[in-house]
């Protein structure tokens, strides 16, 4: 089951909805990097605003994750006085100011997938991507025995979420499992290819490894593409990554994955209307909403959306 | 006598058409853009048509202007240099580090500008001495700039609160943003320095035919590593920019800088054999993707269709200019 | 004072990987004399003067000037020493204007600012052009846009506008015709009286009998021997004989009346293309070598290329053995029989890349292939018989094109087109460059062609050429034909006539 | 006949001159290649000299390899092409989005291949007729290429279950993957078309000197077209073999190949310039690199460091190449 700090927040099912805005607003969801991890966001984030009505959603993201684009979106957003924003930052040290001038423009904002904690922003929704690490060495401990070689994948070196997980496993790690050892961390760019690349040659260098960890979204598709070129399952090295996207859950279905840690994403989108219809109504929200990870195993794989 | 006559009837018609197509050049950039912004006014008065938002596209395209007036420069002289993007990357996590180890700014600046230096003179003296192609040798200097990135920062961004970083990239004067006036100072002088100096003309000449420049006694080997020299020196002062808009070094900033200064170089009219163009021109294609850019989101083009609609714009400005042209 | 040596190279060695361009020459120069330099194509005058200019470095050898040894490493150090080069190959730059070229290198800057006058350089050199009879109205244009004897004309401006004391000029008159020529010898001739020293290349031997004081014979990189022709009276045959080893016995061979047949090959009707030529009708039958003079620029060159399908025109027939073709592309007037060999050989007729016999294999790909592959003895074989037929020397069929010399870069491109059986050969300037020897051989050529039947249109610059190889003579002027002779009844003087428009004679 | 002789001797001499550097190109990279895997097989024999790991890099350079190729005819034809990595992930896409739709197979892959012919096919007309410059119009081309590929998979990447696909990219023939023996195939066939038909002559003629081949009566406009939809067709093949690889059509799929692609052509000593190249030369550029980035991992170089000691690298083996030629 899911060990990760849980949110205090309504389920979807519950019944205490607010209700629709009286007038008709606009938000944007500004997501770091077009990448189907997000999907779950917008869609649940549609549902939801077709169901409360008045709202217009404005999806969008730099395609390559790039900053400055990001930035450029930020400010012509401004330009457009949408009513809210919601935003993965690329990169929250940089973003912080202009989160900061569009809330000085009249728009609320919230952040979510990774904070920009140095801004104005009312408040985070989403994972603590530390606490999400330290999760991480905890399964994967769990799943081999507290003992052994690992190897990680890391996606692009510098994305700040990534680097906080990575933080997370070393730290654990080195704090309570004293017979695990890092034997390798490599980066594939988020490359999906080269990260298949990286990651066989990684394995031909540490071949005594128990378990390897993707950190970030091309991590878990590269284990699951090297194991079925290597005809492995689950019970010959582990894969342990994390996300619930389609190919990682297909995967764990497979036997290529052994566990998962998930992020709760499919909850941000309604969350994220939430946190802004309040805000523009006036109210507050909590500064962190912190929606856990759970850990996902062949066992809970039909179930784990529903965990709390 | 005759031959004469003929001679010059002849060539006048045809010269006089080039003069006209070349003056025209920047004109037609300027009509394409102009045209652009009135479709854009019509179509979201409220939104686009705004002192704001025009101010905002200015200062979103002063750094991309800049780091492209670098790569002007460069492919008139006959090169290209793809290396820019990790470059400004480079040089800004350098800014940022000092700053953070409490360097004096002056100090940390004058590291990081010379490091876009030391980099575009690098690139230089593989280009001339051992007479690599540019293009390679600036692809394998933008691994290197961004690996140097990454081994400074362990991947980690560095925040950077110098007051005077983040005035000359955020701060105004009056309505206009600082970052816009460097970079109009800088279009200024280089388009000065192009046009109306030997230096300039001893750019094109190199870019031109080099055979033809190194028997008119230019030395083209220093010529070039001039060109690399100042093109560094730019990339540097961009990446100072770079990190006070981000009040932070991240050695993933300037990624796809190479191809955006390329394409606002093209998009701009200047030729990629080397040899003619203008940084005019390279403003105006600067200016016409960024509103094109800008006009994308205002006009809420679902960001799945955002990078095609792009791809086809580049395609198409540079059609219709050549199109225009060949009318003419 | 004139007469004195200023310039001496002394056992001058220069090897490029594989050939000895250079085995101990010396050649000396004193002020105020034109010193020929003459040889066949490869011979290394180009290169004894890329030497003196910085473009080489000879791996042995001294040079003084004045008496006083120098170094000389890079042009740079050449300008230096007052020694302009105008070199055989155009050194502008494409996309500067006529005045940028010709001060490249020594701007003329404002005092205040160190900017470029741009006004001074364009006066400067509006008079200078004008001068040297180049007259153009527009100085802002890129030099691309000159024709390529303009061009020279912008090439030997921006030479005398450096400090000079000794004047190189490699083959200047190549791309000229007469005019421009006696415009350039007038000058010359001035800059002898101001004590300049001057070097002059050429194959034109009439020109060199003509111009210099002094001629020097280099073979195969050797010196052979130095003629004084103060009187202007050397032998052309003795000259001859001196660069290519032996006699040349008959310059222009004879024609054959009987070659001529009466059917028509090419009719042209009415061609015309807006701002190039009007109005243009010939034909050219069987056998006949049918040429075209004019002036530079008179569009000989482009109404050539309308016919060969590569540039198109407004309006006007072509008529292929009495059947109308609308000619679309250089592939169709293939098909149809028509080759071209351009005038400009480097840019026009050979991938300089690629081997003597690929050069030849391109437009024939067809018979050396069999089930889609090349076949390797096939080529070869195509090859060596044209390479035979022609004597394009070296008989070495991979040797990479651009280390023959222009005479059998010629050849070769004559070669890729015979290999074709075409119907009707159109030769643009076919001996620009070329030596006596091989243009001798050319015009053989030429010649056993007509009597196989083959069509051929001569276009040149060289009267004298035109006349000992033609049987019949066109003359255009500014576009439009302005002459027609016989072989029997045409002279210098009519054609002149005809080509500076004056002549009446339709 | 004093000339004949002397000249015969001195040319014959230069030509064996020529043909000996020539031919001896290929032989110098797989110097170079073997001593690299000497070097790692005396530094890590158990984990570098072992056969899995090196049929695992000849699997890992199969797909860039293929890239490259087509890079290469594209390059010596005298063009650049920047789109061949977003071509191939969009061709993968629409493989996979038709596989997902339980389209016939073959249908899909015939789709998918068709979709890179037509990338191909719309470069080569537009850098043909509207006579664009080729860098400008492929970087178009990618965005549009990358911007479908979102477009059609909305960001998703989708699962690819296809047995004969998996196989393809996964199999083997004894210990030889089944993608290596498809590259090899395509390398043997471009190396023959390249050097022994009509096709390769007049491909290294249009990129040796254009204004002369279409004046040699080759129909430069066609040819031009036929080379990029070669590569557009190469580029479809190696999108299904990228699905193959990573069991899903990724719309990120393909990132870096152009410049990857590039870099091998180069270390595989194409020139940039056009008109002379070998698809051998390439493959063993392509070794190279791909031994390379295999050793930085097994050598245990920090991922930060990788990416500079990669951009030395490129420089280093294209000048360490550069300089061999030139002293002999
Ligand atoms: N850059 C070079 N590299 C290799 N070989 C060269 C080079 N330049 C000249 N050669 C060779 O040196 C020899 C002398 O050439 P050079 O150009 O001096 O002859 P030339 O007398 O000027 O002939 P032409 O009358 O055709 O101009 C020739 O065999 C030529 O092929
Ligand atoms: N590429 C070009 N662009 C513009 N004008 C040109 C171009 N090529 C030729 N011309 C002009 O067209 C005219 C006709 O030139 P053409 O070359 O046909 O003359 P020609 O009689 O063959 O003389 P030449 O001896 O110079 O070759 C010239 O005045 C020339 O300036
Ligand atoms: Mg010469
Ligand atoms: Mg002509």
């Amino acid at each position: 089951g899911g060990t990760g700090k849980q949110a205090d927040q309504p389920t979807p099912d519950e019944g205490d909805k607010p209700a629709a805005p009286a007038e008709k607003r606009t938000y944007a969801i500004i997501y770091p990097v077009i990448h189907q991890f997000f999907d779950p966001v917008t869609t649940g984030a549609q549902a939801y605003a077709e169901k409360l009505g008045n709202i217009e959603l404005f999806i969008h993201a730099p395609e390559g994750g790039q900053v400055q684009q990001q930035i450029e979106i930020v400010e012509n957003l401004i330009s457009m006085q949408v009513d809210g924003i919601a935003i993965g930052s690329t990169d929250p040290e940089a973003l912080a100011p202009y989160i900061d001038q569009a809330i000085e423009a009249g728009i609320q904002v919230v952040t979510f997938d990774s904070d920009t904690p140095n801004s104005n922003r009312a408040g985070y929704i989403g994972t603590m991507n530390y606490e999400a690490g330290l999760h991480m060495a905890d399964v994967i401990a769990k799943h081999i025995g507290e003992e052994g070689k690992i190897i990680i994948l890391q996606d692009v070196p510098t994305q700040g979420n990534l680097v906080e997980r990575l933080q997370g496993i070393e730290d654990r790690i080195k704090e309570k499992y004293p017979k695990i050892k890092i034997a390798d961390v490599q980066s594939g760019y988020a490359d999906p290819a080269k990260s298949v690349e990286v990651l066989e040659s990684m394995i031909e260098a540490n071949p005594d490894f128990v378990s390897y960890t993707g950190i970030g979204g091309a991590g878990g598709p590269a284990g699951i593409a090297v194991w079925k070129a290597r005809g492995w399952t689950n019970q010959d090295k582990m894969n342990i990554s994390f996300d619930n996207t389609d190919e990682n859950i297909d995967g764990l279905r497979d036997g290529l994955i052994t566990a998962l840690v998930s992020q709760r994403q499919h909850i941000w989108g309604e969350l994220i209307i939430d946190s802004l219809n309040t805000l523009c109504d006036g109210g507050t929200i909590e500064e962190h909403n912190d929606t856990g990870t759970i850990e996902v195993t062949i066992e809970n794989i039909d179930t784990y959306q529903d965990e709390r | 006598m005759f031959a004469k006559i003929s001679n010059s009837i002849k060539v006048n018609r045809s010269s006089e058409y080039f003069r006209f197509v070349i003056g025209q050049k920047e004109l037609r950039l300027f009509v394409l853009l102009a045209a652009m912004v009135a479709i854009m006014a019509v179509l979201k008065p409220d939104t686009f048509f705004t002192s704001t938002n025009l101010f905002n596209i200015l200062r979103q395209i002063s750094l991309i202007t800049i780091v492209a007036v670098a790569q002007t420069l460069v492919i008139i002289s006959g090169g290209i240099d793809l290396s820019v993007g990790f470059n400004l990357g480079l040089c800004g996590i350098i800014i940022s580090y000092l700053l953070d180890a409490a360097f004096n700014p002056a100090l940390a600046f004058f590291a990081g500008i010379s490091a876009g230096l030391l980099i575009g003179l690098a690139n230089g003296l593989i280009i001339t001495l051992v007479k690599l192609p540019p293009f390679i040798v600036t692809i394998g200097m933008a691994y290197i700039a961004r690996g140097l990135a990454f081994v400074v920062t362990e991947g980690f961004t560095i925040r950077v609160t110098n007051e005077f970083v983040s005035e000359l990239a955020n701060g105004y004067v009056g309505p206009i943003p600082i970052m816009t006036i460097i970079m109009f100072v800088i279009v200024v002088i280089f388009s000065y320095i192009l046009n109306h100096t030997p230096f300039g003309m001893k750019t094109k000449a190199v870019g031109g035919n080099i055979v033809a420049a190194k028997l008119s006694g230019i030395n083209t080997v220093t010529h070039r590593l001039k060109i690399h020299v100042i093109g560094g020196i730019l990339c540097g002062i961009a990446g100072l920019l770079m990190i006070g808009r981000l009040n932070a070094g991240n050695p993933n900033a300037g990624m796809n800088y190479d191809v955006d200064s390329i394409a606002a170089t093209v998009v701009g009219g200047t030729s990629m054999n080397g040899g003619e163009g203008s940084i005019l021109g390279t403003l105006l294609g600067s200016m016409i993707l960024g509103v094109m850019r800008n006009a994308l989101v205002l006009l809420k083009v679902s960001m799945y269709w955002q990078t095609v609609v792009a791809g086809a714009i580049i395609i198409a400005v540079c059609s219709i200019d050549y199109l225009t042209n060949k009318n003419k | 004072m004139n007469g004195e040596v200023i310039l001496r190279m002394k056992n001058i060695s220069k090897t490029f990987p594989g050939v000895q361009a250079l085995k101990d020459v010396s050649f000396d120069l004193k002020k105020g004399e034109v010193h020929a330099i003459v040889g066949e194509n490869g011979a290394g005058k180009s290169t004894l003067m890329k030497v003196l200019g910085g473009v080489h470095l000879a791996e042995k050898g001294e040079i003084e000037i004045n008496g006083i040894p120098v170094e000389i490493h890079n042009p740079r150090d050449a300008l230096n020493h007052k020694i302009s080069v105008i070199h055989q190959e155009f050194n502008l730059v494409p996309t500067l204007n006529v005045s940028e070229n010709i001060f490249l290198g020594k701007e003329l800057t404002k005092k205040l600012t160190g900017s470029l006058d741009k006004r001074l350089m364009k006066k400067r050199s509006r008079e200078l052009a004008e001068s040297l009879g180049l007259n153009l109205t527009n100085y802002d244009a890129p030099v691309r846009q000159l024709s390529i004897a303009q061009q020279q004309l912008v090439e030997i401006g921006k030479a005398l506008f450096n400090e000079t004391s000794i004047l190189v000029m490699d083959e200047p008159t190549s791309v000229l015709t007469s005019k421009e020529t006696e415009v350039l010898f007038r000058l010359i001739n001035q800059f002898k009286k101001e004590g300049m020293a001057i070097v002059y290349i050429s194959h034109r031997l009439d020109e060199v009998v003509t111009i210099s004081d002094r001629i020097t014979v280099l073979r195969d990189g050797e010196y052979i021997t130095t003629m004084d022709n103060s009187e202007k009276k050397a032998s052309k045959d003795e000259i001859c004989a001196h660069m290519i080893g032996r006699r040349i016995e008959d310059y222009y061979p004879e024609r054959k009346e009987d070659a001529i047949s009466d059917d028509v090959i090419l009719e042209v009707k009415n061609l015309t293309t807006e701002g190039y030529f009007e109005d243009i009708s010939f034909n050219v039958r069987k056998g006949e070598i049918l040429g075209f003079a004019g002036l530079v620029g008179a569009g000989r060159t482009e109404i050539m290329k309308s016919i060969f399908g590569e540039s198109k025109y407004d309006s006007g027939e072509i008529i292929l053995d009495g059947a109308r073709k609308k000619i679309k592309s250089t592939t169709e007037a293939i098909k149809e029989g028509i080759v071209l060999v351009p005038e400009d050989r480097k840019q026009e007729g050979l991938v300089l890349l690629m081997s003597l016999a690929d050069n030849i294999a391109i437009p024939n790909t067809d018979q050396i292939t069999s089930l889609g592959t090349i076949v390797r003895r096939k080529k070869s074989n195509l090859t060596n018989e044209y390479v035979n037929k022609l004597s394009i020397r070296p008989a070495l069929i991979n040797r990479p094109i651009r280390n023959f010399s222009g005479g059998n870069q010629q050849k070769a491109v004559i070669a890729k087109w015979l290999a074709t059986n075409p119907r009707l050969i159109i030769l643009d300037e076919p001996t620009r460059g070329v030596d006596v020897g091989a243009k001798s051989e050319i015009y053989t050529i030429v010649n056993s062609l007509t009597e196989a039947g083959v069509g051929i249109v001569f276009v040149s610059s060289e009267l004298t050429e035109l006349l000992g190889v033609c049987d019949r003579i066109l003359v255009v002027h500014e576009g439009r034909i302005t002459g027609e002779f016989n072989r029997t009844d045409a002279t210098e003087e009519k054609i002149m006539r005809a080509a500076a428009g004056m002549g009446n004679e339709m």
